[in-house]
Parts: C-alpha cells; sequence; structure tokens
C-alpha cells in the first residue's frame, strides 16, 4: 500500500463542495428505494409476528391461509436450509423464529399472494399454537441466576461468576494497579446509570424485491448498507451458491447501522422459490420497531479517582448489556471505548452481555460506545463540579494523545484529541454567557473507524471520461467523494468522472457501509485502481515514444518525460491516451483490491447549551458545537452532515428515544408519534467545527467520520442539565419526568 | 520472539499473564503459535479477533509483518454501525 | 369496505344509522386511517362527509362562528375572525400535528375521536362551544363539554354525528389560551393540557372564568374550583396559587408510557397557571 | 369488495384509476400511477416522507383515501420541476448538501414549496415549525433550513 502522503500537498478537488451525482434523481423523486421496484408477474408478501414475548411455538397450520384465493405461498423457518454455523442460524431464525417466538414481534411466518389486500387477510388465517413462556427485558434481570432463560447454551467459556445462561459473555480491559490510583485520589465518585434502547430511526422501512427461479437462480433488489454480506447471508441461509444470487443496492434511505444483515430478505426469496414469482416485501414502520435492530440498553456502574487539581488517578466501568434475544458482542466496544479519551496510569473496564426478549440487537452507530462514554463522561464532569474546575482543562489534564497507552491495550498513533479540545475551548461558544435555568455541558466521544475489504474498478473511456465501479451502498455522498478522489489522482475535472454501485455479480467482495469506512477504505482502493490505471497510461505512452516505461511520469492529467534525458515530446492527456487505446493494447482499466487498515481512531467534543423549565423538567437544546479530528475532509459538506446528523441522534437519545417494555414483554412506542426522534423545531443549528488532522493510513490523510458524532451527546446534554437544574440524572432518556422528579425531590 | 500483549480476561488462558511470548513473523503465525501454546485462547481466536501493531488496528491481513520490537496487542474482533 | 360519500347531513345520518357499529365517519381521516391501519378498528363502511354543502365553512353566526364537521385545522387557523373571537381554540387546533396534518384534520373529529388528550377539546370546553348533531331521529345541540363520556365514548346516539361546531360570541375584554405539555416541540400528543377561558371586569377583575383540563383523567376536567379561584381576582399570585393546587386537585391521571400520574398532576396546574396569565393578557388587548 | 374508478388530477394531468376503496392515496400514487417520489416511511401521518398537495393543502398521501382524491388536484415531487429547469428549492438542496440518503427530501421539498408560496421570508424558527412533520435522521436539518432560506433569498430576487 502507497502510504504517500498529500497532507502538504495543493489539493485541486478534495476539499471543495461539488454537487453530488445523485443529487437530481434525489430531489425530484426519481431515485429508486428499496420499495420502489416494480416488476411483471409480482406478489406481495406479509410477515407474521408472534404476539408474546416469549413462547414455544408447538405447530404452526397455514392450511387454511393457503385456501384462500390469491394465496401463492407461504413459509415458516422449515423453508430455510439446515444450518450448522451459529451466526447465520442466528439470523435465520430471527428472520423467521424456529422452536421459539423470542420477541414481541419477531416474525414467524410470510405469506406471498396477489396483493396487499389477500396477504393480510391470509396472516389472520395462519394459526400458530403457542405456549407462553415466562419473559425478561431488562438487562439487569436478565442476569440474575433465576432469570427466565431466553436461549440455553450460549454462554462462553469467559463467563464466571452466578449468573443465568442468559449471560453469553464477559470481557476485562486495561492496564494498572487500580487500589493504589484510587488510593491517590482527593475524592473518588462512584455512580450507576442506566440508557434505554434507542433505535437508528432510519426513514426508510426495510424493503426488498425477490426473485427465484426453478433452476435456483435469484435476483435480489434491496436496501442495504453491504449488498455482499446480504448474499452471504442469505445464500448461507437458503442454501445457494453465491454465484447464483445476484444482490442489488437500491439507493438506501437511512441505515446508521441497521442495514448491516437481514430481516425479510430470505424471507422474500424463500417466498419467490416456493411461488415461482417475483415477490416484494416491505417492512411497516411498526414492523420496523418490533423486529429490526435497536441498539443494546445498558447497565453500569463507573468509579473514578480524580485529584483536586483535575488529574484522574484511577477508572473502573462495569458494563452490562442486553443486544435481544441473541448473543451480541457490542459490550466489548463499549468497555473499549469508555475511557478511550484519557492518558490514565490505573483503568479497567469489565463488560458483559445478557439475551433478552427483545428484537436482535443491529449495529447504531459507533456501536456499544455512547452509553458507555455518556457513563464515564458524567462521572468525569460531576467530579470537575465537586472541585469548582474548568471541564475542559481537565479533560485536557488528562487527554491522551500520540503515544499514550490507551486504556483498551495499544499506544495511540497520532490522534486529533487535544487539538480538538483545545479548538473547543477557544471558540466563543465556550465564553458566551448563559442566562437563567441554563447550563453548558461538555462531553468527549471517541470512535474506532474501520476499513475492511474492499474492490474497485476503474475504466477509462474511449473519449477521456472515467467510470468508476465500487461495491458500497452510498449513505452519506460517497459516490461524490469517490470520484472526487480518482479526479485528484488523474488530474482530470470531477465532473468526468461518474461512480456507480455494483451488484454482487459485477465486482468482487466488498465489506459492508459500516465502521466509517467507504470514504477512507474505498477511498484508498480508488486512488490505488487510478495509480494502477496511471501506471498503464504511462507504459501506453512509453510505447507511443519508445522510451523506457519509467521514463514517463504523470502530472496534472498528463503523461510527460519525466525529464530532458527521457526525450522531447509533447505531454498525452488522459483523453488523448484514452482516444488510441484500441491501438495501443485495448481498453484501459485500473483496479485495487485490499483489506484495508490504518482507519484511525477518532475524536470528538461537544458542547451543547440547554435550558431547563423548573416547573415541568421541559429541556430546550439552545447551542450545540461539534469539534471532531475528520482527518482530510474529502467533501467538507458531506463531513459536516455526519457530524449534524450524528449529533442530532445523541440529543435524541439523551432526551427522548427509548422502548419502552409493558410488564407482559409488550413493545408500547412502535411508531415515530411515541417512539421520538427529534424534529426539525425541536433542535438548534448544530455548529460544525472541523479539524483536520491527516490520518497517516490514507493516502490523502482521509479519517472515517460516520460514527464518533453520536458519542459525545449523551453526556454533553446530561451534563448541560446537571449545571441548568442543579440535579444529575444518571438514566437516559432524561425524558421531562425524571428532570421534575429530580428537581422536585431536591426541594 | 515477538510479545503479545493480552486483554483481561483472556489470562484465564495464559496462567494469569497479561503479555506473552511467542514465535511469530507475521500474524498468521502469531495467531497459529498462540492457539498451540494456550489452548484456551482458541475459542476467543475463531470467534475472531483483531490485532493492533504499533498503535495500527488490522481486523484481518495475516500476512502483516511484525517485528521483534513492535507493540502487538490483541483486540476483540471489531465491527461498526 | 364501501365508501360512501353523501351530498347531505340526513344521507349520511342513514348511512351511519345503516352501518351501525361497522360504519365510520370520515372527515380529515388522520385518526380513522391511524386505526383503519393498525387493525383497530375494520368499518365495513366508510362515510365522507366533506362533500355535504357545508360541511367545509366557518360560518359567522350571532357574532360567534359555527364551523363545520370537513373544515381543516389550517382553514380555521387562517380564520381572523375565529383568531381573534378565540385564540385558545385555535392555538390548540394549531397544535394538532403537522403541517400536513393541519391540512386535514378537524376540531370536530378530534373530538369524536374521544381521546382524553385531545388538544382543542379543553379548548372547545372552556368556551362553551357547543356541538350541533344529526341523527336519524333529527338534530339536537348539545355542549362540547358533555360529550366526551371516557377513552373513545361519547354520549352519541347509534346513527348520530356532529356536523358542525359554534363557538359562541364573547364580550370584550374576555380571551381564552390552551397550553400542553409535550415531550418535543411538535408532533407530539399531550400529557398534559389546560384551557382557561375568562372575562375581565372593567377594573381587570376576572369576572367569569373556565378552566378545563386535558389528559388528566379518562376525559376532559372542567375544573370549576379552579374558575372559581380566579373568578373575583386580578390574577394575582395567590388566586393562581389557589387555582393550580384547585387543578393539581381536580386531575385524576393515569400512569403510561406518556407520563406519570405524579408528573401529570403537577404539570397540568402549571399549565392552567400559565394559560390563565396568558388569557389574561390577551383579554386585556380585546377592548 | 367493490372497487372504485377514481379520476383525479396529479401535477396537471387528469388521470384515473381504479382501487379498493380502502386504499390509501399513498398506495395509488405510488402502485397504480407510477409516481414513487412519494415515499412511505410511517403509513401512520408522523414522518411527511408521503407530504403531497391536495387542492391547496399539505397532507399526508399515506392519510387520505384514493377514493377521496375524486375531482382533486395533487402535487407531487414529480411535477416540481419544469422540465429541464430545477425548482430553486431543488437546486438549493442539491447546493447546500441539504440531503443525505433522500428518502425525506421530496416530503420536504412539496413542503417547503408550500412555505414559500404562503410566506417568501420566513424566519429560521418559522421553517423549522412548519416542517416539524418531516422527519429526517440523516442531517440534524441544519442544511435543510439553510438551504430553504436560500432558495427563499434567491425566489425574492435576493441571490446571494
Amino acid at each position: 500500500m502507497n502510504k504517500m502522503s498529500r497532507e502538504k500537498q495543493d489539493f485541486k478537488v478534495i476539499g471543495t463542495r461539488v454537487k453530488r451525482p445523485d443529487g437530481i434523481d434525489k430531489v425530484t423523486g426519481r431515485a429508486q428505494y428499496g420499495a420502489d421496484l416494480v416488476v411483471p408477474g409480482m406478489l406481495t408478501g406479509a410477515v407474521l409476528r408472534s404476539p408474546h414475548a416469549h413462547a414455544k411455538i408447538n405447530a404452526i397450520d397455514t392450511s387454511e391461509a393457503m385456501a384462500l384465493p390469491g394465496v401463492k405461498a407461504i413459509v415458516t423457518n422449515a423453508d430455510f436450509a439446515a444450518l450448522d454455523d451459529e451466526f447465520l442460524l442466528d439470523v435465520a431464525d430471527n428472520c423467521l423464529a424456529r422452536e421459539k417466538a423470542l420477541y414481541h414481534g419477531h416474525a414467524v411466518a410470510a405469506v406471498a399472494a396477489k396483493d396487499a389486500q389477500t396477504a393480510k387477510a391470509a396472516l389472520k388465517l395462519i394459526k400458530v399454537d403457542y405456549t407462553p413462556l415466562p419473559h425478561v427485558t431488562d438487562v439487569d434481570d436478565a442476569m440474575e441466576s433465576d432469570a427466565p432463560v431466553v436461549q440455553a447454551g450460549r454462554k462462553q467459556e469467559n463467563v464466571k461468576g452466578d449468573y443465568s445462561d442468559n449471560v453469553t459473555m464477559y470481557c476485562e480491559f486495561g492496564h494498572g494497579d487500580l487500589d493504589a490510583g484510587f488510593a491517590k485520589a482527593d475524592h473518588v465518585i462512584e455512580r450507576s446509570f442506566k440508557t434505554a434502547a434507542t433505535h437508528q430511526g432510519y426513514i426508510e422501512p426495510h424493503a426488498c424485491l425477490a426473485s427465484m427461479t426453478s433452476d435456483g437462480k435469484a435476483d435480489l433488489w434491496c436496501c442495504t448498507q453491504g449488498q455482499y454480506f446480504v448474499r452471504t447471508l442469505c445464500a448461507g441461509i437458503l442454501g445457494m451458491e453465491a454465484s447464483q444470487l445476484r444482490v442489488t443496492a437500491s439507493e438506501i434511505g437511512g441505515g446508521f447501522g441497521g442495514k448491516t444483515t437481514c430481516f425479510i430478505e430470505p424471507v422474500a426469496l424463500a417466498l419467490s422459490r416456493k411461488a415461482g414469482r417475483p415477490v416484494k416485501l416491505v417492512m411497516t414502520r411498526d414492523e420496523v420497531f418490533r423486529a429490526t435492530g435497536p441498539t443494546v440498553s445498558s447497565s453500569s456502574d463507573v468509579k473514578i479517582g480524580m485529584t483536586k487539581d483535575g488529574r484522574i488517578t484511577a477508572a473502573y466501568a462495569a458494563l452490562r448489556y442486553q443486544g435481544g434475544a441473541f448473543p451480541c458482542e457490542t459490550v466489548a466496544m463499549g468497555a473499549q471505548s469508555a475511557f478511550a479519551a484519557y492518558d490514565l496510569d490505573a483503568v479497567k473496564t469489565e463488560g458483559w452481555n445478557a439475551l433478552t426478549n427483545r428484537p436482535k440487537e443491529a449495529a447504531y452507530r459507533a456501536p456499544g460506545a455512547p452509553m458507555a462514554v455518556y457513563a464515564v463522561e458524567s462521572v468525569v464532569d460531576e467530579l470537575t463540579q465537586h472541585f469548582g474546575l474548568d471541564p475542559l482543562d481537565v479533560r485536557l489534564k488528562n487527554a491522551a494523545d500520540a503515544g499514550t497507552l490507551s486504556s483498551y491495550g495499544p499506544t495511540f498513533e497520532a490522534i486529533g484529541l487535544v487539538a480538538t479540545l483545545e479548538a473547543a475551548q477557544k471558540h466563543p461558544h465556550y465564553s458566551a454567557p448563559l442566562g437563567e435555568n441554563q447550563g453548558r455541558g461538555v462531553s468527549c466521544g471517541f470512535w474506532f473507524n474501520f476499513g475492511g475489504n474492499t474492490c474497485v474498478s476503474l475504466n477509462i473511456n474511449d473519449d477521456g471520461t472515467v467510470g468508476i465501479t465500487e461495491g458500497n451502498p452510498d449513505i452519506g455522498g460517497s459516490r461524490a467523494s469517490i470520484s472526487m478522489m480518482a479526479a485528484e489522482e488523474l488530474g482530470i475535472p470531477y465532473e468526468q468522472v461518474r461512480t456507480i454501485v455494483a451488484d454482487t455479480s459485477s465486482l468482487g467482495y466488498n465489506d459492508v457501509t459500516d465502521g466509517s469506512r467507504v470514504t477512507f477504505a474505498v477511498g484508498l482502493a480508488t486512488i490505488e485502481a487510478a495509480r494502477d490505471a496511471i501506471k498503464k497510461m504511462c507504459s501506453r505512452v512509453a510505447k507511443i515514444w519508445e522510451i523506457d516505461p519509467d521514463a514517463v511520469i504523470w502530472e496534472n492529467g498528463q503523461a510527460k518525460p519525466s525529464g530532458p534525458n527521457a526525450g522531447d515530446f509533447e505531454p498525452m492527456s488522459l483523453a488523448e491516451i484514452a482516444a488510441l487505446s484500441s491501438e495501443t493494447g485495448g481498453p484501459i482499466a485500473g483496479h485495487y483490491e485490499v483489506n484495508a487498515d490504518g482507519a484511525g481512531v477518532s475524536f470528538g467534543v461537544h458542547l451543547a447549551d440547554v435550558e431547563v423549565d423548573p416547573e415541568t423538567g421541559a429541556t430546550k437544546v439552545l447551542r450545540y458545537t461539534a469539534f471532531q479530528d475528520a482527518g482530510k475532509a474529502v467533501h467538507p459538506d458531506y463531513v459536516e452532515g455526519q457530524m449534524q446528523g450524528g449529533s442530532a441522534q445523541g440529543i435524541g437519545w439523551a432526551l427522548n428515544e427509548e422502548y419502552i417494555y409493558d410488564d407482559d414483554g409488550m413493545l408500547l412506542n412502535a411508531g415515530f408519534l411515541d417512539y421520538r426522534v427529534p424534529v426539525a423545531s425541536d433542535l438548534p443549528s448544530i455548529e460544525p467545527v472541523i479539524l483536520e488532522i491527516p490520518n497517516p493510513g490514507h493516502p490523502y490523510g482521509v479519517r472515517g467520520v460516520g460514527e464518533t458524532s453520536i458519542v459525545p451527546p449523551l453526556a454533553a446534554l446530561s451534563n448541560a442539565v446537571s449545571r441548568a437544574a442543579g440535579v444529575r440524572l444518571h438514566e437516559l432518556p432524561m425524558s421531562p419526568p425524571k428532570i421534575l422528579k429530580a428537581i422536585t425531590s431536591k426541594g | 520472539m515477538v510479545q503479545v500483549k493480552l486483554w483481561g480476561n483472556l489470562r484465564d488462558a495464559t496462567d494469569g499473564q497479561d503479555v506473552v511470548e511467542v514465535e511469530a513473523g507475521n500474524f498468521k503465525q502469531l495467531l497459529d503459535r498462540l492457539s498451540e501454546k494456550y489452548p484456551g485462547l482458541k475459542p476467543q481466536i475463531e470467534r475472531g479477533v483483531s490485532l493492533a501493531l504499533d498503535g495500527r488496528i488490522y481486523r484481518e491481513a495475516w500476512f502483516t509483518e511484525i517485528q521483534p520490537d513492535s507493540e502487538v496487542v490483541l483486540m476483540p474482533y471489531m465491527k461498526g454501525g | 369496505m364501501h365508501f360512501v360519500s353523501p351530498q347531505s347531513t340526513e344521507e349520511a345520518a342513514r348511512h351511519l344509522a345503516e352501518g351501525g357499529a361497522k360504519a365510520r365517519i370520515l372527515a380529515g381521516g388522520t385518526d380513522l386511517l391511524v386505526q383503519m391501519k393498525s387493525g383497530m378498528v375494520s368499518p365495513e363502511t366508510v362515510i365522507d362527509i366533506k362533500r355535504i354543502p357545508g360541511m367545509r365553512d366557518i360560518t359567522e353566526e350571532d357574532g360567534g362562528y359555527r364551523v363545520g364537521a370537513g373544515v381543516p385545522g389550517q382553514q380555521l387557523n387562517e380564520h381572523a375572525g375565529v383568531k381573534s373571537l378565540w385564540p385558545g381554540v385555535v392555538e390548540a387546533c394549531d397544535l394538532i400535528g403537522s403541517t400536513q396534518i393541519q391540512g386535514r384534520c378537524t376540531i370536530i373529529g378530534n373530538l369524536c375521536n374521544g381521546s382524553p388528550a385531545a388538544d382543542t377539546v379543553p379548548a372547545m370546553a372552556a368556551a362553551n362551544a357547543v356541538a350541533h348533531v344529526v341523527g336519524p331521529s333529527g338534530t339536537r345541540d348539545v355542549p362540547v363539554a358533555d360529550l366526551p363520556q371516557g377513552p373513545g365514548k361519547l354520549a352519541l346516539e347509534e346513527g348520530e354525528f356532529v356536523a358542525s361546531v359554534l363557538l359562541p360570541a364573547r364580550p370584550k375584554r374576555a380571551a381564552d389560551a390552551y397550553l400542553r405539555f409535550t415531550p418535543r416541540t411538535e408532533m407530539d400528543i399531550a400529557v398534559a393540557s389546560a384551557a382557561v377561558s375568562l372575562e375581565l371586569a372593567e377594573d381587570g377583575t376576572v369576572s367569569d372564568a373556565r378552566v378545563v383540563l386535558g389528559a388528566v383523567g379518562p376525559k376532559i376536567i372542567v375544573a370549576t374550583a379552579a374558575a372559581e379561584a380566579i373568578i373575583g381576582t386580578k390574577l394575582d399570585d395567590d388566586a393562581l396559587e389557589a387555582m393550580t393546587k384547585a387543578c393539581r386537585d381536580a386531575a385524576t391521571p393515569i400512569d403510561d408510557k406518556r407520563g406519570t400520574v405524579e408528573f401529570r398532576t403537577q404539570v397540568a396546574g402549571v399549565l392552567a397557571k400559565r394559560a390563565a396569565r396568558i388569557a389574561k393578557d390577551r383579554a386585556g388587548e380585546r377592548t | 369488495m367493490s372497487k372504485l374508478h377514481v379520476t383525479t388530477t396529479v401535477n396537471g394531468d387528469e388521470l384515473d384509476f381504479v382501487c379498493p376503496p380502502e386504499e390509501t392515496l399513498l398506495d395509488a400514487l405510488r402502485g397504480r400511477l407510477g409516481l414513487s417520489g412519494s415515499k412511505e416511511g410511517c403509513g401512520t401521518g408522523d414522518c411527511g416522507a408521503c407530504t403531497v398537495k391536495m387542492d391547496g393543502r399539505l397532507v399526508c398521501a399515506c392519510l387520505v383515501l384514493a377514493p377521496e382524491a375524486q375531482g382533486a388536484e395533487i402535487e407531487t415531487i414529480e411535477g416540481m420541476a419544469t422540465g429541464e429547469s430545477l425548482h430553486p428549492l431543488q437546486s438549493s438542496f442539491i447546493d447546500n448538501a441539504a440531503l443525505q440518503c433522500g428518502i425525506c427530501t421530496p416530503g420536504i421539498l412539496v413542503a417547503a414549496k408550500d412555505l414559500l408560496e404562503r410566506n417568501p421570508d420566513p424566519s429560521e424558527t418559522e421553517i423549522r415549525y412548519w416542517l416539524a412533520g418531516n422527519l429526517c435522521r440523516c442531517t440534524g436539518y441544519d442544511k435543510i433550513i439553510k438551504a430553504v432560506q436560500f432558495a427563499a433569498a434567491e425566489m425574492r430576487g435576493e441571490t446571494a
């Protein structure tokens, strides 16, 4: 991998605010999302879901439903392949329940019919014989040794102690002597926290269209963050060969991690196989809330010791996460992220995951980190209040930097936390006056960012323009960013490059659009593919000029002799070389395939001003500023958009969003009315401040930016409420009844 | 020999050691040797691990070279949103 | 399902009577369609009353205004006359749902949906609004305050529906106000609400008042004691405190996903106090 | 169940379709008239992705029965641009990066256009409240609000 840094270079395209290629389609209603495709002969699918939180499925009788005119196929878990891979089995069992319905809304059977009305009518005719079982939805309850067991036999070898079988994993991180550290502290604070499960809340419900023929070939069109992973899952669950299943990603109406797995796609394929017709399956919003991934809910204890001048002497966190009815390891990410912002001599985090009768957790923007960092940043803030110190000073005093032994093991490379904290301190927001009942909160945030498997094909068209084929759904403007990086490297205008997202048959495997990886990893592969094409173009030119290929260099979109010794030739532009491609050896293309690493971790610091109504407990966010080390910002608008969007989601999480269950394990708020994502009038303008500290792992210094911004808002808001209302809450969301109760009990 | 730093609960598989030494020139060799020397680590390695080499995190990448003085940290397999 | 668009109230009443429990009136549809989709109701007949002449009109009547059952919220909000006479009713109406919901929702639908948290019902009850009910055996006028009987229940006979509401005339130095509490600024359902309508004597003393609470009981609560606490006062702090306490005493809320008993009780008092102040300021300006 | 024949004007064109009486206007637009620019995000009027204008008022097409559209004038996102020329709001949304995934964009554009027709110079607060029924989960709304302000200024002739 070429690690040539371009940080000092003058970029021509990178850093500009070009127009996105999908813009006109999206503002005119022409863009095709998951539910928008229509094909001849298409049937409509619908899914029957469990009315119980936990129940044994004794029998499913579909005979009456099948007899309804217009019903073409009904499938259950028995229509899936017999699986021995545990991971695939979990995905399959989540798509259609096998022996037990594990949560309220768990899919049990599905119908394909001539139209939606018939499909809906057929669902009512399917008879499922259930034996209801005791259930558990709270993480602490689920860990108790006598808790109802959601799934037995899923405990990893690392779990010790007197817990129920719901506890599937344990992890521990850290270094140093905690006891000695706490002994050095002038004050130690220990608090317990809870955070509710929140949903990614993408506006587009899951949707797909499957068409499978009797010879085993299939096409699947769906909204997903990763068509290749969908292929892997569906081929496995259906018992197909990957080559026979072509998956095309539609435009995607938001994902935030929630569209990194399958919920309905294998079901639609099974229905299509059985019916011999294409089947479209679209979730309702109610189904999205009941049966797709929210993030984990958490319970945690944090203990931190500090000297009176603000130095943290020791830090400990115990994190307990539940990720629904199937095992997940999200808590490990939380346990590694919790103290990542700090340079600590003694730190320890422990994490447990527990099964509950809730939907299977799916990734949500920096999965596992926000709830851990919320608890830590709350206690750090309470300590700064205790000593009367400046919250940013304290964070700077303890900030991790290059060479810091991180709380999760490795020693940090160059990181941007100190610069980010300093930028926050200097910003006018930090010194702006506050009024009565107003308070300002601060929080740091951290996320790892990933690279991963990536393929890019870059074709030089014969008119001198460039086509790029990549394999990651564009979720926030990545087609534009990828075209920009190719244009930069090739030295041609952005407008001459068009990037498309390939189906699974057109390009090799690409990891899911997750981990803030696309601009980093696909960008890196694009630059390398461009370099590959440049090398080929230079060698064609060398043949034309009859000189050594090494004597031809590429500069500003032209091949040139490397110096006077190479010969005296007029430079040849990309267009001129492209026009001669047929004569010089055929089409010219660049390729790059890589499992990219070196994404570089990212830090953010957020400032939040709130006003709390002391008579009602209502919180109004008055001002919000997000600072983040973005590495080189390829398209600053899209970097800002990620920071603003993540902040808004975090604000919702802090104030109102939550999964609410009743005593019977029923989800009470499966809709946008009572699952309250922020609306436009709930938010102030969110000011993004980008810091560009180049990532040494990327040729242009690019860093992942998508996820970090959801991490700081939880504590930033809680810390602000604490200062505005004089009461500190230890639970999210900080809904008005909770805040008012805290104010009232304070007296 | 390469020194490999483990995360806390893996100590159970290494007689309480946080740092173990194996002979390895790249990640594949390192993981193979770790599984041989400490069979208790095998279930976790099979579930998936990441490796941090001098502060940079790698998710797969068997053939990444390791120098004897490199800082090598075993981490759980990472995923994002 | 049958969809019918009657041309007269009598025809609509006939459809409603024939359809019995399986028939539903469709005006704005913002509640009915949601209920149909969730499977809460599965009507066999849907009676769209918006094509009946007059249903989409606001007409002046004896110094007040008659609002037809098909008048969407936005049309009411745009009506300068209603806004000036009953600003509390209009602001309550404006709080229902989004701009898009305002394009369809009706205050009579809000009433007939039977939700104790309906925004316009406390405001209409405080305004002494009168519902014009049409049924198989003729028509009758009923105070809005007397219609709600509990969640989803109204004092209507089979085949009866509300065709219009009269917001009555009122003297000068009189005004109303409505406030609700919701976790979000918009797109939400009242956790508690209060409407206050009052009249001032020339010296600024409250000469008459009505205080009505929403979302703190199975139906709206006409808080007579709260009104009495401010009648004869100039809304000094003691009077407001007494009114606040009377509201809290009158409230009989439940714990649910939207709020707790404690919170609702507390906040109902706060809202009534704040609404009373706004109503007084407005009344002072209507001279 | 008996189906109904509905004649309605969409973006100036008189169109007709046959549907069951319980079908929503949104399903008819998308499924029968091929106008899939209006999106279903919730089906309960809580997200605004299906916003269309009907007889001069914004509505959620998911909360209108298709038979109600008989004789109505409907405007959808597909009617917003004139030939090759985008409406100033559409251009502004592209220029100001006011969309990420774009699923909420059609509904927001239809709602914003109606706002600017009623109020050519809305304040930030007025825009935020007008668009409160249009959920966006990607942007945090900031760039959307700015794009509406930018288009409004342009439409008032105060080109930046």
